[in-house]
């Protein structure tokens, strides 16, 4: 019994910190403490359950199971460490997918095994196969997320009428678990054709979808793996499954949503096919206004050297090229020779909100010098130099002028006030949003093309020989 | 209908627990502000692999003679680690860097 | 020790409950613009009103016959409906007037 | 049975609306409405109760008790409707105490007549006793709060060290309360006496407190009154009380906090003595620097009427003369002579945090006009004219230049950096904190001494005939 009481105050315990754990993460002062005060509850809940669980007559402690267990947990932190300690920070993305598929596919075989041992019990079975559908999709979804923003699965999968043919088999999948939970079968057959559904579910929910949407798939998914392990949790009638469980789940569904706010679409379209994947993105064919000019790398390097102030806007196609320790190292340099330099940030620049923030933090980047969007836009009609790397949605003025414009109302930042802009991108295709921008046919801009890397590279070069 | 309210009636403890829960997630997320969500969602990420807790409880109440069992809960044990170990880390990876210099 | 570990993992559920309420309460509050605090603090005021459903519960249980309980019992309701409704409106009062002309 | 299911929804419904409410009320779009959806819960509660609570054997709804309740609830309704419509804006802070403590009251009441019922029942006696004692230090505690703010009690009554008393009265409480809980006890002798002992430390709790601390410690109490309800909460495993009064003993608690932090002292400050009452308040004596300089209605209204932008700061005297619709007319009048009005509102200008806001938006004064600090500080540059009206406090450059003052750290208006400064007020008493303010004696300062109400109404007439 007294084990029993000291497992269930851990639990309390567990609860509270993983609240105390979120709130701190939402503050950059104590964020890093709220991730380990959490990490720290989580060992706590792990380690009482292992020494103290006890359901009378079932649970047993032979060496084999608590070796299996050891070995299990001394492999998977193996595993988990070295990835999350060695991968780039441009992989972020893909790694928090892999991570959160692996708690589903866990929640998913909890609920496999646990079926049998609960026929006729309604209730449990209720829990145990929505934790096995949702579980499912939550891993096969992650799944192709991960192999999506990897760059395996390129182009996004959409078969005519896809969104019927989706909503048949998500209908399919649940009426399949209903039967499973009211009909008192016991086949081990149609439970793995039960999970087999769910999986094949998972990997049509999210092959539609354009890899540029994947963050907010991952979110979606994340809060689902929140949820199945919440329905763990009234299986066990287990407290701290139930809070973290509940806590994810309605945390990640409100970070969906904040996260399509910024990018200034409905979740729905996202889901539900949207311009990320749709045919536009080629079709950047709206007549261009004006025409195209280019600069040469040693022009950009004195036009830059002798400024008084420049403001980078670092984008994606930054992150793409790896160009974070280049972009420091000529920030580096500029200010050697007097020129004040800053960042500009926008919320989602990249393909993860605070993306570039991450991104050039690990090269070192002074905090002080990124600045937010709304502090820094103000700041652009004194600078002389725009240098806009890699970032086109982000600084597209149809956002502002052209109401019919997919990404119209979305704040941007304000470059055209700059004295001089140049642009870095490798050719003139679109960005995320798949639409022509005006910007680049600006007379006040020059287009750097190339590489984000080289062009950079070479950039820092020819400053230094100035 | 009568029994809708009865079932609502009995259960209203872990209504009332749900309630507060989701309200407390949504609030404690509300403040981030849009640098932190990166990381946010992969702490997030992490505390959902409290699942391993389901993983380890199936695994202890296995009979041991149940080969196939073990391995599934073995197999389980291990994905949900992977959750729970790779999430803090890459989290606390991220949040170090955003430290001021 | 041990009876006060039994004593916390008996009432594990009210625990929760008021750990959950207390989080809910000082996250829903720590929004709040300066401008609100008044309405804010006038507006809780009008919450914990609902110590009035305490007196129509003691009220109702009490022996009818029982003249100075019923007295006591009236009393308590006038004061928590003063609580209530005085709480209520003067904050409507106060809000109605923040509305934008 | 189903009675009982209807009622426990009832209750789930109204602490949704409760959280509900207090969410919407901390934003100003939508708190109008949140105050509202808590008001229905709160009827729903109510209702729910008459109608439908049940205690097996105990309940019984004779013609009489119905009366009796409903002609409580009308009697109280009525009071309280009209006492909260015809009140003066300015008298907020009495009303909220006053309400309190009919709150406070009305859980010791429940506690009082609970008592004798739960004799042998020590888990009831805590909650009872805790009731009690919570309730009658808010009841008079408020009572306490709302004559020092009427003015009815003026000075602080002050015991030689009593804080070492009320603490030993605050033990000697708490010492009885468990002695009834424990001992068995049954004389309702006793249990009036340890009302009265309850009711009298909250009357030692308050007194010495200033009149001016007395809006936190109004809201001390309120969170106290929470406390109350929630103990009833727990006697009755009434989750609508518990809700309630847990959510506001929380939120109460956040709320003292933060409105002590705002006037940048610590609670224990106000309650444990400090400078609100302290002797300073008369020895504004430090060496004046400087010399004062009057000005005439006249000059006053010439200097206003040709000016382009005036931006008028209102404090704690405002309120107390009720000049907020002579003010509201001087800007009116300004205005339709060209020249530009705003107000800058100080967090903790007056009383209560957003005082100044309640006030002048009582005068019908444009929402869009009143700028809070942070906004308007750029702004007194460019401004020909700041008038300072029975604001002291919020306004003094000791609190960014001078280390020893108590007020050092507290952010201020910077009305310095304007062409004129008018200042009008009484005489040279100081404001809240006590202390002298150097801004009287800056060149740019002219005084206009006088009640704030009589002062503006001359100013009005005067810049009329022009
Ligand atoms: N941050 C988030 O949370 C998030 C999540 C999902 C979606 N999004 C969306 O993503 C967009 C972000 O805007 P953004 O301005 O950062 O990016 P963007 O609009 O997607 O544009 C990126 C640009 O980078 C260029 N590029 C690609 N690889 C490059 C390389 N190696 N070197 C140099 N340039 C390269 C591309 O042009 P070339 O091909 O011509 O080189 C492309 O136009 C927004 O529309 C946002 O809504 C954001
Ligand atoms: N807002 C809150 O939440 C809150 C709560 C508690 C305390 N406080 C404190 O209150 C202070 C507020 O600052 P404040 O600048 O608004 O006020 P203040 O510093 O208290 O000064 C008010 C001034 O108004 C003058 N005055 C009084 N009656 C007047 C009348 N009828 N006509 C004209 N002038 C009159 C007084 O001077 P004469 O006597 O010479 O006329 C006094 O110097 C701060 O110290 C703050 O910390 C605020």
């Amino acid at each position: 019994m007294i084990a029993q009481h000291i497992l269930e105050i851990a639990y309390l315990i567990a609860s509270v910190t993983f609240i105390m754990g979120l709130k701190m993460m939402s503050n950059p002062k104590t964020a890093r403490k709220g991730n380990l005060v959490a990490a720290a509850g989580m060992l706590i809940a792990i380690a009482g359950t292992i020494f103290l669980y006890n359901h009378e007559g079932l649970t047993s402690r032979e060496p084999l199971k608590l070796g299996l267990i050891f070995g299990a947990i001394a492999l998977g932190t193996l595993i988990g460490w070295r990835t999350a300690k060695t991968v780039q920070m441009t992989k972020m993305p893909e790694l928090v997918s892999m991570f959160n598929g692996m708690g589903g596919a866990c929640a998913a075989l909890i609920g496999l095994m646990e079926f049998h041992h609960n026929t006729g019990n309604t209730g449990a079975l209720i829990t145990i196969v929505l934790g096995i559908i949702i579980g499912s999709v939550s891993f096969s979804g992650s799944v192709v997320a991960f192999l999506k923003l990897n760059g395996t699965m390129q182009k996004p999968v959409r078969l005519p009428s896809y969104n019927i043919i989706n909503s048949a088999i998500m209908i399919g999948v649940f009426g399949f678990g209903a039967y499973m939970t009211f009909s008192g079968t016991e086949s081990t057959m149609l439970l793995y054709l039960l999970f087999a559904a769910a999986l094949f579910y998972g990997v049509m929910f999210v092959i539609p979808i354009g890899g540029a949407d994947m963050p907010v798939v991952i979110s979606l998914l994340n809060s689902f793996t929140g949820l199945a392990a919440a329905f763990g949790g009234f299986l066990y009638d287990n407290k701290v499954m139930l809070t973290g469980g509940i806590l994810v789940g309605s945390a990640g569904t409100l970070l969906t949503i904040v996260m399509c706010k910024a990018m200034n679409r409905p979740l729905s379209n996202v889901i539900f096919g949207a311009f990320g994947a749709s045919g536009t993105a080629g079709s950047a064919a709206e007549s261009a206004k004006g025409s195209i000019k280019d600069i040469s790398i040693a022009d950009a390097a004195v036009l830059m050297n002798y400024s008084k102030k420049v403001i980078i806007v670092p984008g994606y196609g930054l992150a793409v090229a790896q160009a974070q320790h280049v972009i420091h190292e000529l920030e580096t340099i500029l200010e050697e020779r007097g020129v004040e330099v800053k960042y500009a940030i926008h919320p989602v620049a990249g393909r993860m909100p605070g993306h570039m923030n991450v991104l050039l933090a690990e090269s070192n980047v002074d905090y002080s010098k990124l600045v937010e969007m709304e502090e820094i836009n103000p700041e652009f009609a004194s600078a002389d130099v725009v240098l806009v790397v890699g970032a086109n949605d982000v600084v597209n003025p149809a956002a502002k002028t052209d109401p019919s414009s997919p990404i119209y109302g979305m704040p941007i930042l304000e470059v055209e006030n700059a004295r001089h802009i140049l642009v870095n991108k490798r050719s003139m295709s679109a960005g995320y949003a798949g639409i022509e921008n005006e910007l680049f046919y600006n007379p006040k801009t020059s287009m750097l093309f190339g590489d984000a890397k080289d062009v950079l590279t070479k950039l820092v070069t020819e400053i230094k020989s100035l | 209908m009568e029994q809708a309210l009865a079932f609502i009636a009995e259960h209203k403890e872990i209504l009332y627990f749900i309630i507060l829960s989701v309200f407390v997630g949504v609030e404690v997320i509300g403040k981030v502000p849009t640098v932190l969500h990166t990381p946010l969602m992969s702490g997030a990420n992490a505390i959902h692999g409290v699942v391993i807790v389901g993983a380890i409880i199936v695994l202890l109440d296995t009979d041991p003679g149940n080969v196939l069992a073990l391995a599934l809960g073995f197999i389980a044990v291990v994905l949900g680690t992977l959750n729970v170990v790779g999430g803090f880390v890459v989290t606390d990876r991220m949040l170090e860097m955003f430290k001021k210099k």
